[in-house]
């Protein structure tokens, strides 16, 4: 069998339109048919040369992260890409411009960096470029080109890609572009080849299973919000979110939706909860300092129970942080921040179809069980692209509303009734002999202002217990195990963006013969406790690896659940290190054998 | 309504009626404010601006903050947010882009509205979302028991300007207009027809209007702003003056040791919802129109 | 020897005069030279007739909390008085109107409440205040006076108190009083008494070791900020904190310091950050809804190492929830409420002196590990009074800055520079040669923006690390065990004001032969990991009672060192009951006997 | 400073000199923002300012919010502390309350300023506090690549309002002369010694000064404030214009297509020093003094 996973990297600097051929190389594959992962690492200045790396994955079949190692090193800029030689495979390439407009004092020129079982492939960039489009510009594209060639890839998907990135400049442009690409692949395919690295046919049965698309994280937000229905969205600008606001701009409106852009994100929330009241399916996106703005409000969803849905792409952090580095740290404040026992939905993707299911969902379940959903992303996941697959047909209840039933008009409304599920009927604005007032204040059935001990006890449990049905939410996966079944000798435990890296160190670790399995938990509040529990129960060693320093899901769990595990905490602003897992697995596993063995 | 002398049994049975309707709006919660608390009036004058107007009570959302004017919802019957401190403008501008069919109030203490509310009244002003914004204003904090509010005037001792207060006060009439509202007006809770009937232009007004009330809190304020203080220092804009004409809307709010009451400013201008709408239709008229439309009302119809 | 322990309340309506008559007897009390614990329940309305209750615990050594039962009930009520008659103890007294205004229906009436083993005692409480003031508005003080008599309490001290209490009003009021007080005075005098309820001699050894004085938990929080030398202060009023602003709008200009009282919350830390940067001794004081706005700013004090001390007096939540009920429930926001890994101080004193010492070692460790500081408190402590002795000397270091050496000026200023402790050498604006900007982004040494993955993680251990050092901080009990030592069948855990709860619980598990003891926590953040670790392995069972619904002191601690315990979770909104923790004290004994046996 | 064609030696090496000076407020961080973008010539300004009125390094303390335009304070060689998106002017009011003898400056754009932060500057101007406020206002949000802004106009195509913008603008001059701000300007980028002039005069301003400088983003505004709109709408305040009269300056402030510059209003009156200085004097005469100082100043001073 064929199994296509090939790795591209283009690495260079600000000015070197790095980012740009990434782009085109994924699209191009995507549009081949091949599922493609693929992420962008470039500096937080507007301005300047800082290094930028595009990483593309493609494969036949779904991936789960980015691998730990490339096949293919394009650098646009030696200085830039001379430390990420090493990461590249054995028997892997590495591209570079043999002709560099300067002469290059001795190691700062890639050639002298490369390994022994890497593939080494000059490529005159420049030079090329200078011939074909009269500048040295087109150098990317060049480069780019020689990839397509060396690998036998089709030219076709390469044009189409390129237009439709560029359809809006000159015809000049599409030219240039089009004879520099040429240029490049020409070169790639007369140039000799090994066959370690092959493209085999992108699987198409795929395309059968639904309507197959690339798109980012954030990309699938949207498309999660448009596909529930979303009527109203008030957001704030922040960085990793904004796109979410932005792409919504354009689309919303063409559907009869309204999005406001708000003064700051408290009012972002308040809109929210707002229009929440009055019926809407409304939403807000924000990053890690506007999620903290917002906890006061999101208390008073919580006591009010009104549903709103708030996307929360992180970033480093404390405070400001890193803007446009990634991390899993907004995690206790999802969970916990709010005054008083404030337990609201948090739910976290670990990839982009994940994304799309989790916006939606989200809005079925703020609305059914009355309360806030925080869906929790991460700058990793909201940028990273991939081929996705959903389903023709548009999963998400058009509204899940308790209504009042008609016979109990005339009647006095308890809008806080208590009912078996905890979950009130409800009346909206503008209905009928349904008029009630909801208030931040502890109440009675009626909504009325009441601090009694019994009232605030009663109303306490009713709140917190209503949530616990999104456990069994239809139309959602909760939490997964995969690898080994039974019991195993680790088990690792993860959440978030971070568990594409946990699979694929899983993976690995079985093949090494480790005796190991892994377990994603989405749903993040309520806790599945159970099929955590399970999993335990299974595992001799847990390990929990995150993107942040204080072990936010490993208290999270260990409070609800306490045991011993070992959690591997990085902060580094970067996806997590696929071998750090691997190495942690191989650690856990030797002592659990040993610790068998006595 | 000074038509007590006259025996015409019709017109008093006609009065009763109009009575009972503007009751009609009163839930069954009895205010909790203190005897002689300025709020009382206020809620007569909001009952019967409703009445007058005969907006239907469920097509009625009040939205309010923290305080003691911030309980205004829970007396009446119609659909009530009582929010968070501050917190009103945001959350009533969501209910209406919801849904353009409601009549959106927001009511709130000075307080909750230009101290902790202050970054929320530029927007929803300049935005001109449709809606009546009434703050009690009484220059002090009442729920909290009496602290210096942004409206407190200088020298004005309480709990925590022991030494008199030495921050000059916020002009909230200047502000409004400064930002752009499209109505602005002042009544005073002494006067309750005439605050009646500017609560009763202002809902009336397509747009943002904003309605200060000036308010005694005689719980808490002795020496300030008093019934007998107010009741010496209001005077009526003058009958000339020309609400269309924001320079002198601006310069009667200077004014403040003789606060001048009725309509300072308007103006129409498009409102939030007549923003959207455009950009609704420039959306559409880009793409075939599709289409899921705003559901919460068809949720809201269906009913 | 005759230890006094006698627990009085009073019981009425809003317009009864309750309030005033608790507050009447406890500063008599205390004048006397007694120890007192006293705290007051009344409704949240300005207006209205709602239930009034003041309890006075007058002791002559230290005690913790309220009893469980009063030893005196006197109604000024009967209808609000009926409900709490059974918390009067056998042979304990009530108290109450035998001649009232109006024949009342059968049942309504307390004497047909009163049950047998307790004692009736009717007054014509109304009859008297009539007969010698002409008016019933004095019944409370007649009752008042009929206590004292009762018990023999010296007619002096109450006169002090009033006087006192009333020294505003007028002389006619004056005499009024008096006359009253002596109406009441002398009826109890000739009743017949039994003496089951004794007052012995107040302890007198206490006046030497210190100041002795009767404050609320606030009211001890206004003196530790004066005591360690605050500076400025910013605030925004909420219950159950304003009265820290109150008193201090009073008290900190007398000593040259500032107050502003903000726009709102965000407004009042920032202020408050802003003066820390600028080297003042700075705190703020709110409840749950403010810190929830604070929490961004809280980020940034975290972030750019900026000293702030925060006081939170915990009300009833979530949202604006039960602003005159207390509960401890942002401890989850106080600890983990930030967005990133936000790792700050927070303590929570567990009774009124610890209030005083808290609130001025806050500012000490504020400064020392440039952090923000965070103070919980609830209103259940805010409110309460207490007797303390206060060391005559003060005992707040003045100044806990580490500064530049002088021998720096000229070099590159590393604001942010790594050391063995992880605090960095601190110049503020207007120091000579020490200029740099202090951000809420990550940054290097030089506090200039960098987001490196190893500056990110070795800053981030800086800011975790440094605070390590504040669980050996010099002067404050960080945690405390009390009780059996050694390993025990039930071990109960506890914070914040509930601890009193917990120790009576304790010493009345004793008394009944339960193998038991108690550990305070005081500092919730860093968590004392070794001394509660050490605990546990002391313990067959662990018990965690907590005013709040999701135990978030639990979860804490499960967190951080994983083992079962079993969690006494209630949001009544008023103190914990101590027949609760007995209650569960025993059944987990029974346990821990019967697994022992097995 | 046109002085280029006079061939005076002396004259030439004391501009040096006083250049050198202006260069010591500087620091080596070299600014982040895109070539042309109008942010360089305010700093200019600023170290001019700075050095015209001969404040120590030590003495200054730079704050900013978030944003292209508070990156500020790490180009300069002062005290410096960049904040929270929005919440520059309290942590500068806490600053200068902690320490008066400090010149404090507040920097943000018109997002960080008249979006997230618009709660706090009715109070900083009220409480006159004295520090001097500079708002970069591109009329658009930079940092964040180009989304509209409180101040960007009616029509602006946006990545957030890809139908073109449909809120009304604020008016931030309006605003603040309704907020009894004591000193109220604005200045152009693009009239860098003009810009310079005003900040002097704004830092030497006792009270709360405001300067509103237009500013354009070069790299996300190619059609409504670019300098060669502005070059064309940008007029001198009347040279009658008369700083005293608030009506005048309000008048003038609404004229928003042509934006004048200059100093629209000044006024002395008591600053929040002043004013906590009296509560310190009446506090204190209501009892002996007592010893514990602001012992902030006392260590600054004393090292
Ligand atoms: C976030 C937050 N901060 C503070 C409070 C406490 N609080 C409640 S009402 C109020 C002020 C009330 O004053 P105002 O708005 O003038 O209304 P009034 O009571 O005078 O009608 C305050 C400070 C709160 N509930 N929430
Ligand atoms: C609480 C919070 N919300 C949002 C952001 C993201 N953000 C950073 S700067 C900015 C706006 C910048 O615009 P402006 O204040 O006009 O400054 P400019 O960049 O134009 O100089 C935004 C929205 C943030 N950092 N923090
Ligand atoms: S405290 Fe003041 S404002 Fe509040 S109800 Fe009483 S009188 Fe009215
Ligand atoms: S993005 Fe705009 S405001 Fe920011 S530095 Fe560039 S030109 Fe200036
Ligand atoms: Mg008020
Ligand atoms: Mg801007």
């Amino acid at each position: 069998m064929n199994r296509t996973d090939v790795q591209v990297a283009f690495c260079g600097s600000a000015g070197d339109g790095t980012i740009a051929v990434g782009d085109i190389f994924k699209r191009a594959m995507a549009r081949a048919g091949y599922r493609v992962i693929a992420f962008d690492i470039y500096p937080p200045e507007i301005r300047g040369f800082g290094k930028c790396i595009a990483r593309v994955r493609v494969t036949a079949e779904q991936a789960y992260s980015l691998k730990r190692q490339s096949d293919v090193l394009v650098s646009l800029n030696d200085g830039h890409a001379i430390p990420h030689v090493p990461e590249v495979c054995d028997y892997g390439a590495v591209i570079y411009d043999n002709n560099p407009i300067a002469a290059l004092a001795e190691g700062r020129h890639i050639s002298g960096h490369i390994q022994p079982a890497q593939l080494p492939y000059g490529l005159p960039m420049r030079e090329l470029s200078e011939q074909v489009t009269g500048g040295a510009k087109s150098r990317n594209i060049v480069a780019l080109g020689y990839v397509a060639g060396v690998f036998g890839l089709p030219k076709e998907v390469f044009m189409a890609a390129m237009e439709e990135k560029f359809s809006r400049k000159s015809a000049t442009i599409a030219n240039t572009n089009s004879a520099a690409f040429d240029a490049g692949y020409e070169a790639g395919a007369t140039v000799f080849r090994l066959d370690f690295i092959t493209f085999g046919d992108p699987k198409p049965a795929a395309v059968d299973i639904g309507d197959v698309r690339m798109m980012t994280g954030n990309g699938a937000v949207v498309r999660g919000c448009l596909d529930a229905g979303m009527n109203t969205f008030f957001g704030y600008p922040i960085t990793p979110a904004t796109s979410i606001m932005e792409r919504l701009a354009v689309e919303l409106p063409k559907r009869g939706g309204r999005l406001v852009q708000t003064e700051d994100e408290i009012s972002a929330i308040s809109a929210t909860i707002g229009a929440g009241y009055a019926g809407s399916r409304s939403a807000t996106a924000t990053s890690g300092p506007g999620l903290a703005l917002m906890v006061e409000m999101l208390g008073l969803g919580v006591m009010a129970e009104v549903p709103s849905v708030i996307f929360c792409s992180q970033r480093g952090g404390p405070s400001t942080g890193m803007p446009t580095k990634t991390e899993q740290s907004d995690l206790h404040l999802a969970v916990y921040g709010g005054a008083g026992d404030a337990q609201r939905i948090v739910m976290a993707p670990t990839n982009v179809e994940g994304a799309w299911r989790c916006a939606g969902k989200a809005f079925e379940m703020a609305e059914k069980y009355q309360t806030p959903v925080i869906v929790l992303l991460d700058l990793y996941l909201s940028n990273r692209y991939e081929t996705v697959v959903l389903p023709r047909n548009n999963p998400f209840e058009a509204e899940s509303v308790k209504t009042r039933p008609l016979r109990d008009r005339g009647m006095p409304y308890e809008r806080f009734a208590f009912t078996d599920d905890g979950v009130s009927p409800r009346t909206i604005p503008g209905e009928e002999d349904g008029m009630h007032t909801v208030t931040g204040l502890e109440h009675n059935t009626l909504g009325r202002p009441n601090d009694q001990p019994e009232m605030h006890e009663r109303m306490s449990e009713k709140r917190h217990n209503k949530l616990l049905a999104a456990l069994d939410h239809p139309g959602i996966t909760i939490s997964k195990r995969f690898g080994q079944e039974g019991p195993v000798d680790v088990g690792i435990l993860g959440w978030g963006s971070t568990f594409g890296e946990i699979l694929e160190a899983m993976f690995l670790a079985q093949e090494e013969g480790i005796s190991c399995s892994a377990m994603k938990v989405v749903m993040l509040s309520p806790l599945p406790i159970e099929p955590i529990r399970a999993f335990f129960n299974d595992c001799r060693e847990v390990l929990i690896p995150e993107l942040n320093y204080e072990g936010q899901f490993a208290n999270l769990v260990t409070a609800a659940l306490p045991r011993a595990v070992t959690r591997l905490n990085r902060v580094p602003g970067i996806p997590m290190s696929v071998d750090d897992i691997l190495d942690q697995i191989r650690r856990l596993a030797a002592g659990a054998r040993a610790s068998a063995a006595e | 309504m000074g038509s007590f002398n006259e025996p015409v049994y019709l017109e008093e049975k006609l009065r009763e009626v109009r009575e009972n309707g503007r009751l009609s709006y009163r839930s069954r919660s009895l205010p909790t404010w203190c005897p002689g608390c300025g709020y009382f009036s206020i809620v007569e004058g909001v009952t019967n601006a409703l009445n007058k107007l005969g907006i239907a009570n469920k097509d009625v959302a009040i939205v309010s903050g923290i305080g003691c004017a911030s309980r205004f919802p829970f007396f009446l019957n119609t659909y009530g947010f009582h929010t968070l401190h501050g917190r009103t403008l945001p959350v009533a501008t969501g209910i209406k882009v919801a849904n353009d069919a409601l009549t959106v109030m927001a009511i709130g203490g000075d307080g909750d509205a230009f101290a902790i509310g202050g970054a929320h009244i530029p927007h929803a002003a300049r935005r001109n979302v449709d809606m009546t914004y009434l703050v009690f204003d009484n220059g002090i904090y009442g729920l909290t028991k009496g602290q210096t509010s942004p409206t407190s005037v200088l020298g004005f001792k309480t709990s925590t300007s022991p030494y008199e207060n030495q921050d000059a006060p916020l002009n909230p009439l200047m502000m409004l207009l400064s930002y752009g509202a499209s109505w602005v007006g002042q009544a005073y809770a002494g006067q309750p027809h005439h605050l009646a009937d500017l609560i009763t232009q202002a809902l009336a007004h397509r747009g943002f209007s904003y309605l200060n009330v000036l308010s005694p809190c005689v719980t808490f304020d002795k020496t300030t702003r008093t019934y007998s203080n107010l009741n010496m220092q209001v005077r009526m804009l003058p009958n000339d003056h020309d609400s269309a004409d924001m320079m002198a809307a601006m310069a009667e709010a200077t004014r403040v040791g003789e606060p001048a009451l009725g309509v300072y400013f308007k103006a129409q201008r498009p409102t939030l919802a007549d923003a959207l709408n455009t950009i609704t239709s420039k959306a559409r008229s880009k793409e075939a129109p599709s289409q899921g439309a705003n559901t919460a009302k068809k949720r809201a119809a269906g009913r």
